[in-house]
């Protein structure tokens, strides 16, 4: 099982907050190829341009492997204050 | 020290508690960031974090200040969920020996957290609402300090 | 706004007044001068203004940032007469729509108070008294503005 | 009569803060000449580098004229903030 968490304008898109997805995809790049096969539009969205994906709360690269039971957010581009 | 806080705040008290009974700092630089939009409507823009990691990178750009521009101290408190105009959105609070110091990492700060920091804010305008990215003076704006 | 004062102020209540009520003003920046010393000395520095002249020159300071900048508002509360360490000497606050004009503003508002505001100021350290000038530091800040 | 203020440094050095010279002199340089009549040390400070007037609480140059009645003030260095 991977916990996957959106925020921002991803959210939006997918109407969900934050979601399980079983059983747990091996690596990042299982976990979008998962997404896509639900949700084309979100997993275009995810692939789109400034968005980062975290793994465990730390920033993780595209190939990065995956624990089960891990949490993956997708952040798009950031803005604060 | 970062505060992610739900409701308004009072950024004179957190002024006067950052900068009373210091006696080695000469310079207190703060920057107050307020939520603009037509008195009387509910929502100006509405913020969204990811908590425990929003904490943890901010503390780490405020420790990065701290080593960068030689700090006494900093701080920053951070509005999240719904803000009405007017509001304050964020205080950033920096205390060093000397003002360039004081100013340099106030605006640092400043421009980490408009393009950086994992803040989702969303603008609720005349004409609806939309999310808030990072604009183009805000990229070159950070560009100053790589 | 320029107010001279003899005694003790309250940064946090002037920040509170200026800045509250504001819907279209998204930036405050400011600046808060703190006089360094050994603690439990009486003063740590004292500072002479010439009424009348020193409040016009700083007004129209203020004016030229207004314009230079084009802010919403900017004020200045200076101390005058004897400071104890840890107590406030100027409070510097600048408002505008962004944040870059405001730091800005701030910035050169501070430059010019510290080497061409009729000031003249004497500091009260373990070796004795003696009067400040600007420093170098202070005289290649201001070259950034002309 | 020309009123004089002298300020931070210059105010030490003279041991005065406010005097009064008559008769009124017709310039800044009469003045000048009068003060180093009086006090050659406070005469060679006014003349020192950075060192401003104001006539009539307005910046003046060496050669200004004074007005009877003039209010005469010499700026050493400022520094404030």
């Amino acid at each position: 099982m991977a916990r996957v968490l959106l925020f921002g304008r991803l959210r939006d898109l997918a109407g969900w907050r934050e979601r399980r997805f079983t059983p747990a995809p091996a690596s990042l790049a299982a976990l979008k190829a998962m997404i896509r096969l639900q949700d084309e539009a979100l997993a275009d969205a995810l692939d789109g341009p400034g968005v980062q994906a975290a793994v465990d709360k730390v920033l993780a690269r595209g190939d990065a492997a995956l624990a089960a039971g891990s949490e993956v957010a997708f952040l798009p581009p950031m803005s604060g204050g | 020290m970062i505060r992610l806080i739900g409701e308004t705040f009072d950024p004179g008290a957190a002024l006067n508690a950052f900068s009373g009974g210091r006696t080695v700092t000469g310079a207190v630089a703060s920057f107050l960031g307020i939520a603009r939009g037509e008195p009387g409507r509910p929502v100006a823009l509405e913020l969204e974090a990811y908590p425990g990691f929003t904490e943890a990178r901010i503390a780490a750009l405020i420790n990065t200040a701290i080593d960068r521009f030689g700090l006494q101290d900093a701080q920053v408190i951070h509005r999240v969920g719904p803000i009405p105009p007017g509001e304050p959105i964020v205080l950033v609070l920096t205390a060093a020996p000397h003002r360039r110091e004081a100013f340099e990492a106030c605006d640092f700060l400043m421009d980490y957290l408009k393009s950086r920091a994992p803040f989702w804010k969303k603008e609720y305008g005349p004409d609806g609402e939309r999310w808030v990215e990072p604009t183009t003076r805000d990229l070159s704006d950070i560009e100053r300090w790589t």
